[in-house]
């Protein structure tokens, strides 16, 4: 394993130094992994986290137009309810918290209990589980799908009408409405090595890669030869399109993330976009906006995703509301 | 000489199972990697090491507080899916077993049977669905028909201990329905769950540790 | 090779489609590899470019309080001359155009023959060059020092500073004077694969890391065991401040880039970057601010790189002066 | 029978001097590779690619026209330091031969003699400074010596081949002080300069294609 870092054991603790020491508008609640913003928000609070190796997400969101606060767990490990706790708190100015949750078993389970630890002390809150990851079956009866990248989205959206005043209440609604209209999928070149195990977490063969790839490195649903940009961007797209037939379609406009898993260069990102754009525009669908970039990571896995977002104009015009986190800024 | 255990003779199979799970990691590993995140053994690892640091302390405890102390430690120290279920577990048994001054062989059947019920809420699981409870369930069923038929103590732990192991085997025919394994094409038939694997090697453990204890 | 392409050819041409894709306020001089700003402004000009595989630069720079347009060679190529004339053009208002170039002999040559011909067009077209490596000596009779990261913050000062009106020689004072106090080192733990080459250009053993590694996989000046993040952002630093010492010292106030290559996450980036945020506090130098995150890329290759401003007060405004372009927005 | 080469004749030579540098990927990549960025191959095969493909108009030309156009293309589809010295180069020919109709074996001195000044000015770089120009400057030396010895044609272009490649092999030894190499803890040396190599291959194929020429 190769890493600049300095020791596995210290690497979450080392990276919030690194988060904060780069923005000094945060400050890190220590010893319980939590970023939040120094001014504190009068409006309702927005939450998320969960097991570190995903950065920018989830403290490169903490700020004005995003989240009050970041809890971080081990990698890939979700943090405790503890430590959810003391996030709730910091994001709480009597206006109630959203936890926005990625859908993983570790995580629902610890935030559900923060939730009930927090309502104890007469803090209001809610949350949603974001499930945007299309290579997974949805079913109430399971774990269901995962939350991959589309959960940026979330926290911009909600994010948004959180500033100008929403209640808890309208918040989720905008969080829930989000949820219910965003689809990703992910593909994987290679594996990601945790930093505590220090090699790889699965192979995959010279010429082979993997559709379906969640942020964990967990295996997806089918192997198969690398293909050209062109392809894959049909392979993916075509999912992702499918599972919006089941739901009403695709619809007339959307906007676009193509995400990078952390070792894949922009270049290739931005191939990839240019092929998913031809094929929407193809298929007579507007991309409103898109985003290109790292925003939803695996450590150190080559690989990316490509989430969508079917637009209306409450969505288009909080989408569109400035932000100022470090990872992402400005009309972004 | 019959099974009756302090909080000091806990703490010593917390030591004897910590000592095991930390021999086992690049198996632990390996089965987390297959279906999950691989990240299980370091996980429940650095749980198990925390309770150990802390030993002293928990020794000196009534049973009930120590319990809720381990659950608690679980809790945040394990962190994932298994702090979550192992802290509410443990939690769990000390309310159950809050006003006992030792671990004595009916408590156990307790002990198990409060881990069963709380893993299963809070993880919205049923045994048969590819998880830890996989191999609390057969040791429950174990403890139960040996209190009808009279069996020995040793005899009653040997056969938790297989128990649980056969348990966590099982899950190699099972499909995952919550967890991580869920999300594989094939829910993970054909892999062993890692976190039934740990959850017999813990029972294991405290088998072998009660035996040795009555066998002095 | 494993990457997201659709072939080794056309890696430069479908980039720079996905790039506009991306960013409709830019456009695409077809054929000739340029992006540059749909709405052209009134002030003088900037330019900036070179072999691509740098991703965001160049073409991620351009935009309002930034460049006016970016050419882009084949991957670690030089662009030709006239490619760099139609950039010129496309960024020439009447006020005379900069061209911020990278210490490389080809772009150096490319782009002052580009300057030639622009002047035979009578075009005002005058140039700096940046060389903030201090892995290698400064000479004026070789080839001197590298450009690499410090480019971004010319990039971002002279386009601040452009904005507001100066004229082409305070556009150049300003990039002089930003060149004069800024300097870089690299480091990587991994080669990078040229696409049309599909291997890695060199091998570092599994336990090696190379020191003063240029952004074009060029091999660095010193091979050693990979350390903690700690001693790392100690040797890299002392480096950078041992070259500053022989110009005046660090001074009491720099900006700060942690900068990666390509394939290396940002959990890495942040932990070194809260060592070396460690180690100016100790000496007393404080950060008036970081950047942290993907600016100068080399493909995929993993390492990273770190550099630093002195300030000044003029510096300073021209740094937080407001942006947007695809890579940098808002007061970043 | 003396050397007289037409436009058509110097495009046949391209088309060989391309098979060449096409059939030498790994070799000059590696060169590349070892000081310098590993591209300098790509560059120039794509260079002699783009010369072929527009053989046909080539052939046609007056000679200044052709060596113009060649030093246009090779500007444009080389790319990085060699397509702007390469274009130079060939641009400076352009202009002494422009005039002439063929190419005659004191041509080639004026043709090797240009390149060397157009890249010494271009690339503000002296001969022994580990470039291309190591490969040209002892080719010039022999067609002096050459034409004042009162060498045959055949004889004077096998030592001007021979010259060029012990020139690119010198480059071994020599520090730079321009181009990629410049940035290695050792300046390069011990290893060959890639352009060097590339440039003294296009000119032993050059004196080959010449040779072959009078022999018929
Ligand atoms: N909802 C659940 N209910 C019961 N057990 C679960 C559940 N989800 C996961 N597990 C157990 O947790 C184990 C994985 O634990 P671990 O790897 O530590 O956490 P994570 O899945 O968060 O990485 C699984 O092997 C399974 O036995
Ligand atoms: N300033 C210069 N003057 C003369 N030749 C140079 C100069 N810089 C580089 N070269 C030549 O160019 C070769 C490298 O060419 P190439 O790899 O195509 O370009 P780049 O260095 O831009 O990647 C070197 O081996 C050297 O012979
Ligand atoms: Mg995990
Ligand atoms: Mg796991
Ligand atoms: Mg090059
Ligand atoms: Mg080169």
């Amino acid at each position: 394993m190769k890493k600049i870092i300095n020791s596995p054991e210290t690497v979450v603790e080392d990276m919030l130094r690194g988060i904060v020491a780069a923005n000094p508008q945060l400050a890190l609640a220590e010893g319980m992994s939590v970023i939040y913003r120094k001014e504190m928000s009068k409006k309702v609070g927005l939450v998320s986290g969960g097991g570190s190796g995903h950065e920018p997400a989830h403290a490169g969101y903490v700020g004005r137009g995003m989240l009050d606060a970041a809890v971080s767990g081990n990698v890939f490990s979700s943090p405790d309810p503890e430590r959810i706790l003391e996030a709730i708190k910091r994001a709480d100015s009597g206006k109630g918290v959203l936890l926005i949750i990625k859908n993983y078993s570790g995580d629902c389970m610890n935030f559900t209990m923060a939730q009930e630890l927090a309502e104890m002390e007469d803090i209001e809150v809610d949350y949603v589980i974001v499930r945007d990851d299309v290579a997974v079956e949805d079913s109430l009866h399971s774990t269901g799908r995962r939350g991959i990248a589309g959960t940026v989205f979330v926290h911009k959206i909600c994010g948004a009408m959180a500033e100008t005043g929403g209640s808890l209440e309208q918040v989720k609604a905008v969080a829930e409405k989000t949820i219910a209209n965003v689809r990703s999928i992910g593909m994987a070149l290679s594996s990601c090595t945790i930093p505590a195990i220090g090699k790889p977490g699965f192979a995959l063969a010279e010429d082979e890669m993997e559709i379906g790839m969640g942020i964990h490195g967990e295996p997806g649903v089918g192997r198969c030869k690398i293909m050209p940009a062109k392809e894959l961007a049909e392979v993916m797209l075509d999912r992702i399109i499918r599972d919006f037939d089941k739901d009403g379609g695709i619809g007339g406009e959307v906007s676009l993330m193509v995400n990078g898993y952390g070792a894949t260069p922009l270049m290739e990102l931005f191939i990839l976009n240019a092929e998913v754009g031809n094929i929407l525009h193809e298929k007579g669908v507007t991309i409103y906006k898109t985003y290109v970039g790292n925003y939803m990571t695996a450590l150190d896995m080559a690989g990316s995703s490509i989430t969508l977002l079917r637009m209306d104009e409450e969505l288009k015009s909080l989408l569109d509301a400035v932000v100022d986190t470090p990872a992402l800024k400005g009309g972004a | 000489m019959s099974l009756e255990l302090t909080s000091h003779d806990y703490v010593e199979y917390i030591n004897r199972a910590a000592a095991k799970i930390a021999s086992e990691g690049e198996y632990i590993t390996e089965l987390d990697a297959a279906t999950g995140d691989g990240d299980h053994w370091t996980n429940i690892n650095s749980g198990f090491k925390s309770l150990v640091s802390i030993g002293d302390d928990l020794a000196k405890m009534p049973i009930g507080d120590m319990f809720k102390k381990i659950g608690m430690t679980l809790m945040s120290s394990v962190g994932g899916s298994s702090g979550a279920l192992y802290g509410s577990a443990y939690i769990a048994v000390a309310k159950a077993l809050k006003d006992n001054v030792s671990i004595k062989i009916v408590d156990i059947q307790t002990i198990y049977c409060e881990m069963f019920a709380a893993i299963k809420k809070r993880g919205k699981v049923e045994a048969g669905q590819k998880t830890m409870i996989d191999a609390i369930c057969p040791a429950i069923e174990v403890l139960k028909k040996a209190g009808e038929d009279c069996y020995s103590e040793k005899e009653t732990l040997l056969m938790m201990k297989n128990a649980a192991i056969d348990g966590a085997q099982d899950t190699k025919y099972m499909e995952a329905v919550r967890g991580r394994a869920y999300y594989q094409k094939g829910k993970g038939v054909g892999h062993l769950d890692p976190g039934a694997v740990s959850m017999s090697m813990l029972i294991a453990s405290f088998a072998d540790y009660c035996i040795d204890k009555i066998s002095v």
